[in-house]
């Protein structure tokens, strides 16, 4: 079995504290979790859990108070070695994408970061939009000119576009209508299959969080109550809260 | 441009008109048969307006309207250098501030309350004493007096956007603190300075020429509308025209930017009102 | 508890800002050609003139020591003497402070009265409105007419029809209360004219930007009346900005109002500075700018006490 | 209705010790309290004033009689000793006074009994008189400042018409008669009060307005303004000051370090464009020998004499001579009254006609003096110059080891300096005239600090409110010397 | 049965920047005393329009362009402002989506209760409606800032608030919508219940069916400022016929099967600017015909329910649904 992309092995997160460090805030509490490659973990959870700070943490934009992350196997450096290793999508399809930039311009961004020639950029971008469906002529388009639903997609696109090991998606589909979240979802589960990266899906809505998850992990209050396989979650799951969850889709 | 100006009301459209006159009568006036701004003794002393001379002559005979239509050109020249000197230096700072945060916000946020609290006059006529009267130091006062404004500005602009999806997406990818400054976070406050902009400059244009009336401005002959109304206060009851003819045409000239600013900022960030009933 | 919570940082933070400030304007006047020789002797300044001045006041001394010695100072309450009068500075500013005091109420009190009707109106008329367009047109006059026209325009007119009102210089209230309105009014409008836009100009922003607001709709939605929704929402949630500008404009005429103080002759704070400055009276210029800046701060501060008053949600840390 | 008359001070002192500070806002405000030995009258002949007479017993000893009446305004009657105490305090360089100078040297100062002193001079000194008529020579009470009771630099205390009962700095002055003033009959009202008004168009409106009585201006346009007021007065008074021009012949980066770039600018100034254009016609054209003494030492210099156009060729050749067709200069006049930026600009215009490529700048007073007179970094500078009340006293600026604070810029002619030397012990009279001519074309020629025209100045006053008495012609800007004698009419 | 609302082809323009946007395209809508109505429909499609025209709550830039909306018997459009004002008083409830903007920040919670309810409302009758609203600290939370409160807290407030005056109707506009997941159940229970207690009608808004389907007795589908489909709970989402209600519960995530795939509806919804003269859904839909090009639905009864379209209950209709 291949080594997990992230591995977290209690991680613990504290925000804030006086000027001398003390009384600070756990936002997570001792937290372990593995994501195997070509998985998506789901994270549901109510408002103020620590999902967001957990999401952080496995992309390595938050500092740690104590644990470890290992990404692959190893110590997880800093970001800019892990260039096209890691990507995210959040909420907001309203700001999600630059709005100065035109989508084209905002997918290839991770490639030239890469620092990719430009005519190999071209091709993959017009690849990858076909790819979430969208056609060529999108990435002449502002986000300004776009769907929320588009422009969810073309975010996924710049988020596949390197073909990272690993991707967030934070409240990714909250924001949408329901017609169009069942696009998007189904376009992560297809991608997923075809580009095999190991994911953490973090949303509210449990309903589609079991929908494209394999595994689900229920926070409350910086710590997870559950974890267990996403078919749990169409019976019966154990924890009080996860009950209450499921009493939303029934 | 043109849908921003079909947007914007009638008030703010004569306001830009007036800008883009005032603007042009600066450019071209020098072009224009209007008389030699700078000859001395052309009329007779501090005769009232004519036909030969519209505006009046002042006190040493010079036919006062190409004096305030070169004054027109000297007020915005410089204060529009100032303002854009301090955009981009307020903007960078802010920028940095904003995005970096920690130690580097908190010196930059101090330095700017630091400046912010010096009343802008009593900070010109420090600096003015210190550098000596003249354009450089009128430029520099600006700076000091407007600075703030576009720290705080950017800064809290660029704090609204550090949370945003493609900033932390173009961070996950990789991205140096400074691309992701310029490239994602520069375009996107870059209207937020524009409306600083235009009222940073209607604070620069009062500035220079307060200065200019304490006679720390720039210096005679070259004519600013404040230095003109220094001149001509020196006649306020003798030969009002000097005064209300270069007073008019730089609050003109203030009002035209303020107007402009607003219509700016109405295109930018629309505020509808809502009825009451 | 909160609003203690909330106020300690920020008295930290002003009193760096003041410490910045009074190194500032230490080093800005050590900086400035010329010396307060010069313009006691006029041209006749020897190099032994100069120097029996500089001991005088010990400007001999290392610019450190000297910086040290006027803080040492100033924390137990001596701000120097004026060199032309030899007289304690602060004496010299508590003597000049009501005058530049009464000079700033007035000059707030036009403005507010002024400003923040006019303000509402034109936040809550709806496009097109008689009304709120006058109102804006003043606002736009207002932020554009600079003091020191508008200024020499009132001198203008009221020095050539020599109406009730009087131009220039100052007469005590307290020796003749009517003389005193006489002198003050003038200048005081003169710098309200800018108020008042600031105030209308704010006021219509904050209001506007509140009336798109959830809560109004639920006003409405329950059927109030529209003066009761802006006595008690509109007037309320716009404070804020409205209170910042209010004070910023305050800090401003308590400490810069030169040019109009200057140009009417009023022996105020801002003339003093001035002065003291064409004299290179270290000590005056020293103090009255440190002065200017800790009023301008402490006002700032009252403000945001204000706010944490206004705003339940200020130093809570949710917002 | 009471008996107070109001003067409108254009300027707020810049110190209070009468010996020391040197300018005319403070020398006006002296004036009022204080008393010099001699003073001038009308014609600028010198007068009595603390000294009933005087006598100049040989060419180099005075002996002066000391008014009896005369106390100062505690009460405590003059006395040699007060005079003594004075001159020694101005002599004295801890005091720094400027004045020292001008004073020539003392050899002997002796009080032969409390109303008599006699002064012996180590060399006949012509101006010695003179200079004890000016304010800077100003007998203040020694007794008390021996004893502390008395601080010359925080307060005003003489013998004067007045005593200083309130004084709010840049604000006003309140000053009460001096019941111990010797003169009986002076008809001066029991309060002077004096408000602080910088701005011209300020004092105008408050002279309309009745808030004051009598101020001064030194715009000649002001009896313009206030001609439409029945009720307003204005008086020019011709002085010996004059409008002058430094010029940096010291400076190696200055152009006018060069003789010849000097005297074309001398030329090619338009003294005649400056009397017409800036005091509409009103003063006369100036000379290092001021006009108002009667003099014409200077008249015949080719700087006066030729016609503008051959002045100005002549000022091209030299510059064509010294390899510089276009000197760029900067003229630096300070920004205390606007006549100078005025006189600077019509100033500009007429050198720029010989080639002459010329800014301007107004610095503060401060900074100009510092430039000018400290650090000597300017091309020229434009100021005004106090003719005093004797011609060897204005012409001892031209030696630059008499005027110390010169050096910065004066150019030192060895020969002009024994000439200076030498006319200051001539006594007036024709040898004087003729070495007064030959001085005039040394200063000609080295155009380094140049007269332009006579500064006037103009008392406006409420003929409805005040009688005034003032001279025709003033040497000491003793404007309000008769002030005794001012009247209140309500 | 008396209705509470009725509402006539009524048809609401926005005059936006970019032109002018039709938010309602001609509803016809009855509400009957006492009864609980859901609207359903996705994002732009004219659910807030309606719901604030019910209480002529529109901002200014939206204007009536044709038809009628009485409420109670009144012509909400075409009544003087007292009345108008009285009529949202006594007659309206409105509960808005997110608590958090509807309450205002800087007055205490009691103080804002006390208006709705009225001048002479005493602290004990605040309490009370507070407990009804099922807040277990009434005291303390009539003393809080809306800030100190959470977010399901604050929406009950806003539920208490809304019935203070026993409305006729209580309008409200995604009710649970920025609320929690594990509390939204709650939030609506309660309104629900508060409701049946007063006998009041209910309209919810929303876009959630799976909220709707367990506390409604009606649902409407809107689509394109038009109401598609519209009859009981049961028959609407167990049997729908217009195609448009049939994809909509097909996208929904919640009915899946472990491993199967949901299917979204192709396209976006429209954006009216003039009347639509033809079926709205027609771009989108799988079973259109070219009638549906060409000529503009008109509302039938099929099946027990009301619905807009031209195909509904037709031969080739029917075989669509049974593949
Ligand atoms: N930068 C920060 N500083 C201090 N506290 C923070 C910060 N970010 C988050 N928190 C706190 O940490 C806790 C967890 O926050 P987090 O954003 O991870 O929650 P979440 O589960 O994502 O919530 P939501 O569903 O509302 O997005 C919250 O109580 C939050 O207030
Ligand atoms: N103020 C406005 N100006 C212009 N257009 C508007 C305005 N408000 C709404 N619209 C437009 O009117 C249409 C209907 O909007 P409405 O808010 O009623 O939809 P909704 O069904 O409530 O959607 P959501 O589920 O997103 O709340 C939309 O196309 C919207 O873009
Ligand atoms: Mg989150
Ligand atoms: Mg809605």
């Amino acid at each position: 079995m291949p080594a997990p992309v992230v591995d977290l092995d209690r991680v613990v997160v504290t925000y804030g504290g006086g000027l001398f460090g003390r009384g600070g805030f756990q936002a997570v509490k001792a937290i372990s979790l593995q994501i195997a490659p070509g998985q998506t973990v789901g994270l549901v959870g109510e408002s103020g859990s620590g999902k967001t700070t957990l999401g952080r943490v496995c992309l390595g934009l938050q500092p740690l108070s104590s644990g470890t992350m290992r990404f692959c196997g190893e110590a997880f450096g800093a970001l800019r070695q892990r260039r096209g290793q890691l990507s995210v999508v959040l909420q907001h399809p309203e700001w999600a994408l630059n709005p100065r930039l035109r989508c084209g311009r905002s997918v290839e961004e991770p490639l030239v970061i890469l620092g990719m020639p430009a005519k190999e950029r071209r091709g993959r971008v017009a690849a990858m939009l076909e790819n979430v469906g969208l056609d060529a002529g999108f990435a002449e388009r502002f986000p300004g000119q776009l769907s929320g639903g588009q422009r969810q997609r073309v975010a996924i696109a710049r988020a596949l576009i390197t073909e990272p090991r690993f991707i967030v998606f934070d409240e990714a589909v909250s924001a949408l209508d329901v017609s169009v979240q069942a696009q998007v979802l189904n376009l992560i589960r297809e991608l997923q299959d075809r580009h095999g990266f190991g994911a953490l899906f973090i949303s509210h809505d449990l309903a589609a969080t079991r929908y494209i998850s394999h595994r689900i992990a229920v926070m409350y209050q910086g710590e997870f109550v559950e974890v267990a396989e996403a078919a749990r979650f169409y019976g019966t799951p154990e924890h009080p809260y996860s009950r209450k969850l499921m009493a939303t889709i029934e | 441009m043109f849908s921003i100006f079909g947007r914007i009301d009638r008030l703010s459209r004569f306001g830009f008109g007036l800008l883009v006159f005032l603007i042009l009568l600066g450019l071209i006036g020098p072009y224009l048969p209007l008389g030699d701004p700078m000859r001395i003794g052309a009329g007779p002393r501090l005769s009232s307006p004519s036909w030969l001379f519209p505006f009046g002559t002042d006190e040493l005979g010079r036919s006062f309207l190409p004096r305030v239509v070169d004054g027109i050109r000297a007020t915005f020249l410089l204060s529009a250098v100032a303002v854009i000197i301090t955009a981009i230096i307020g903007t960078l700072l802010g920028m940095v501030a904003g995005f970096f945060g920690g130690v580097a916000d908190q010196v930059v946020a101090r330095g700017a309350d630091i400046l912010f609290s010096f009343p802008a006059i009593l900070a010109g006529l420090l600096i003015a004493a210190v550098m000596g009267p003249g354009q450089i130091s009128a430029i520099a006062v600006i700076s000091v007096a407007t600075l703030p404004l576009f720290i705080r500005v950017v800064r809290s602009v660029t704090l609204g956007l550090a949370s945003r999806g493609f900033i932390v997406a173009a961070q996950v990818a990789g991205a140096s603190p400074w691309r992701v400054m310029i490239v994602h976070i520069l375009p996107n406050i870059i209207g937020a300075v524009i409306v600083q902009l235009t009222y940073a400059l209607s604070i620069g244009m009062i500035i220079e020429s307060a200065l200019s009336f304490l006679g720390l401005g720039g210096q005679a002959p070259y004519a600013s509308l404040g230095s003109l109304l220094r001149q001509g206060s020196a006649y306020l009851t003798f030969a009002p025209w000097l005064v209300l003819s270069s007073g008019a045409v730089l609050s003109a000239a203030i009002m035209a930017v303020n107007l402009t600013g607003d219509a700016v900022r109405d295109a930018l960030e629309p505020l509808k009102g809502r009825s009451l009933t | 508890m909160r609003i203690l919570l909330y106020f300690l940082p920020k008295l930290i933070f002003a009193s760096i800002t003041m410490l910045g400030v009074s190194a500032l304007v230490f080093l800005a006047l050590r900086m400035i050609p010329g010396g307060y020789a010069d313009v006691l002797l006029g041209p006749f300044v020897t190099p032994e003139a100069r120097e029996a001045i500089a001991v005088r006041y010990g400007l001999d001394q290392p610019l450190l020591v000297q910086y040290l010695n006027w803080l040492g100072a100033l924390f137990q309450g001596d701000m120097g003497v004026s060199m032309v009068t030899r007289a304690p500075v602060l004496d010299e500013f508590l003597r000049r402070a009501p005058v530049t005091l009464e000079l700033a109420l007035l000059a707030l009190a036009f403005a507010l009265a002024g400003g923040l009707p006019l303000g509402i109106l034109a936040g809550i008329a709806p496009p097109g409105h008689r009304g709120g367009i006058l109102a804006r047109l003043v606002g736009a006059l207002g932020a554009s007419v600079p003091d020191f026209v508008l200024g020499s325009l009132l001198i203008f007119v009221f020095s050539v029809w020599s109406l009730w009102l009087r131009v220039g210089g100052y007469v005590s209230p307290i020796e003749d209360p009517v003389g005193n309105l006489r002198t003050m009014l003038l200048p005081a409008l003169t710098l309200s004219l800018f108020g008042i836009a600031l105030v209308l100009r704010t006021t219509r922003d904050a209001v506007l930007r509140v009336m798109t607001e959830g809560y109004i709709t639920t006003a409405l939605a329950r059927g109030e009346r529209p003066f009761d929704i802006i006595r008690l929402h509109v007037l309320r949630n716009s404070a804020i900005p409205i209170i910042t500008v209010v004070t910023t404009y305050f800090g401003f005429l308590l400490g810069g109002a030169v040019v109009v103080e200057v140009l009417f002759s009023i022996p105020g704070i801002g003339f003093f500075i001035f002065s003291g400055l064409e004299n290179r009276d270290y000590a005056i210029v020293q103090a009255g700018v440190l002065i200017a800046a800790a009023v301008f701060i402490s006002i700032n501060m009252l403000a945001d006490l204000a706010y944490a008053l206004i705003d339940p949600r200020v130093g809570s840390g949710r917002h | 209705a009471d008996d107070t008359i109001v003067w409108g001070k254009p300027g707020e002192i810049t110190g209070f010790d009468a010996h020391v500070a040197g300018t005319v806002a403070s020398w006006q405000m002296y004036q009022m309290v204080y008393e010099t030995l001699l003073t001038t009258d009308d014609s600028m002949a010198l007068q009595p004033g603390l000294a009933e007479s005087w006598e100049q017993t040989s060419p180099t000893s005075y002996v002066f009689k000391i008014r009896p009446g005369a106390a100062f305004s505690n009460g405590r009657a003059v006395v040699a000793a007060d005079v003594i105490g004075s001159l020694m305090r101005i002599k004295n360089p801890e005091t720094a006074s400027y004045w020292t100078a001008q004073l020539g040297t003392i050899a002997k100062i002796e009080a032969p009994d409390d109303h008599t002193v006699t002064v012996e001079l180590e060399a006949p000194h012509t101006a010695f008189l003179a200079a004890l008529a000016h304010v800077t020579a100003a007998i203040m009470p020694i007794k008390e400042l021996e004893e502390g009771s008395f601080d010359p630099t925080s307060q005003l205390m003489g013998s004067g018409p007045f005593m200083v009962a309130n004084h709010k700095q840049d604000e006003s002055w309140s000053l009460t008669k001096n019941p111990h003033y010797w003169r009986k009959d002076a008809t001066a009202p029991e309060t002077l009060s004096a408000l602080i008004i910088p701005d011209d168009s300020a004092r105008m409106a408050a002279l309309r307005d009745g808030r004051i009585d009598f101020t001064t201006f030194s715009n000649p346009d002001v009896a313009l303004m206030l001609a439409r007021d029945s009720n307003i007065e204005v008086l020019p008074q011709q002085t010996t000051n004059y409008y002058r021009m430094d010029v940096n012949a010291k400076s190696e980066t200055s152009a006018f370090h060069d003789i010849r770039v000097r005297q074309a600018f001398n030329l090619a100034l338009d003294r005649d464009a400056i009397n017409d254009l800036v005091f509409a016609g009103s003063t006369t054209v100036d000379y290092p020998v001021p006009a108002a003494f009667g003099k014409d030492a200077c008249h015949n210099t080719s700087t006066y004499a030729l016609s503008r156009e051959d002045r100005l060729s002549k000022a091209k050749d030299l510059l064509a001579e010294a390899g510089k067709p276009a000197p760029e200069i900067t003229i630096m006049a300070t920004s205390a009254d606007p006549v100078y930026g005025r006189i600077a600009q019509v100033a500009q215009q007429s050198i720029t006609e010989a080639g002459f490529k010329v800014d301007i700048v107004q610095p503060p007073v401060a900074e100009y003096l510092d430039k000018v007179f400290t650090k000597g970094e300017f091309d020229v500078s434009l100021s005004w110059l106090a003719g005093y009340t004797d011609p060897s006293m204005v012409i001892a600026w031209w030696n630059p080891n008499f005027a110390i604070w010169n050096q910065s810029f004066q150019e030192d002619v060895p020969a002009l300096d024994t000439a200076l030397e030498e006319v200051k012990s001539l006594p007036d009279g024709e040898i004087r005239d003729t070495k007064l001519v030959e001085i005039c074309d040394m200063i000609d020629d080295g155009a380094n600090l140049l007269a332009l025209v006579s500064r006037t100045d103009y008392i406006a006053y409420r003929s409805d409110t005040i009688e005034v008495k003032v001279a025709k012609r003033s040497g000491s800007s003793n404007t309000f010397q008769f002030i005794y004698d001012f009247k209140s009419l309500d | 049965m008396n209705n509470i609302v009725s509402c006539e082809d009524l048809v609401i323009t926005y005059q936006s920047s970019n032109g002018p946007v039709r938010a309602l395209d001609g509803v016809d809508l009855t509400i009957a005393e006492g009864e609980t109505l859901a609207i359903v429909g996705e994002s732009g499609s004219g659910k807030s329009t309606l719901g604030m025209a019910m209480g002529r709550l529109l901002p200014s830039e939206a204007g009536r362009e044709a038809g009628r909306l009485e409420v109670d018997g009144m012509p909400v459009f075409d009544m003087a402002r007292d009345d108008l004002r009285r009529l949202r008083r006594d007659t309206l409830g409105f509960v808005f989506q997110n608590p958090m903007v509807a309450l205002d920040p800087t007055m205490r919670i009691g103080r804002q209760m006390q208006r709705a309810m009225g001048r002479r409302a005493r602290a004990e009758d605040i309490h009370a409606l507070l407990e009804r609203g099922e807040l277990d600290d009434p005291e303390r939370v009539a003393n809080s800032f809306p800030h100190q409160l959470s977010g399901g807290m604050a929406q009950r407030v806003v539920v208490a608030m809304a019935i203070a005056r026993s409305p006729r109707l209580l309008i409200a506009d995604e009710p649970t919508a920025s609320l929690d997941a594990s509390i939204q159940d709650k939030v609506i229970g309660t309104l629900c219940r508060l409701r049946k207690e007063s006998g009041a009608s209910l309209v919810i808004l929303s876009h959630d069916v799976h909220m709707i389907a367990r506390h409604a007795d009606r649902v409407a589908v809107m689509y394109g400022g038009r109401i598609v489909e519209q009859g009981t709970t049961a028959r609407v989402l167990g049997a729908p016929v217009h195609p448009y209600t049939r994809a909509l519960l097909k996208a929904a995530a919640g009915h899946e099967k472990p491993g199967e795939w949901l299917t979204p509806i192709p396209g976006t919804p429209p954006l009216l600017t003039g009347r639509c003269a033809a079926c709205s859904f027609e771009p989108r839909c799988s079973v259109s015909r070219d009638i549906c090009r060409s000529s503009r639905p008109k509302p039938r009864t099929v099946e027990e329910r009301e619905v807009l379209c031209l195909l509904a209950g037709s031969e080739a209709e029917r075989k669509e649904v049974a593949q």
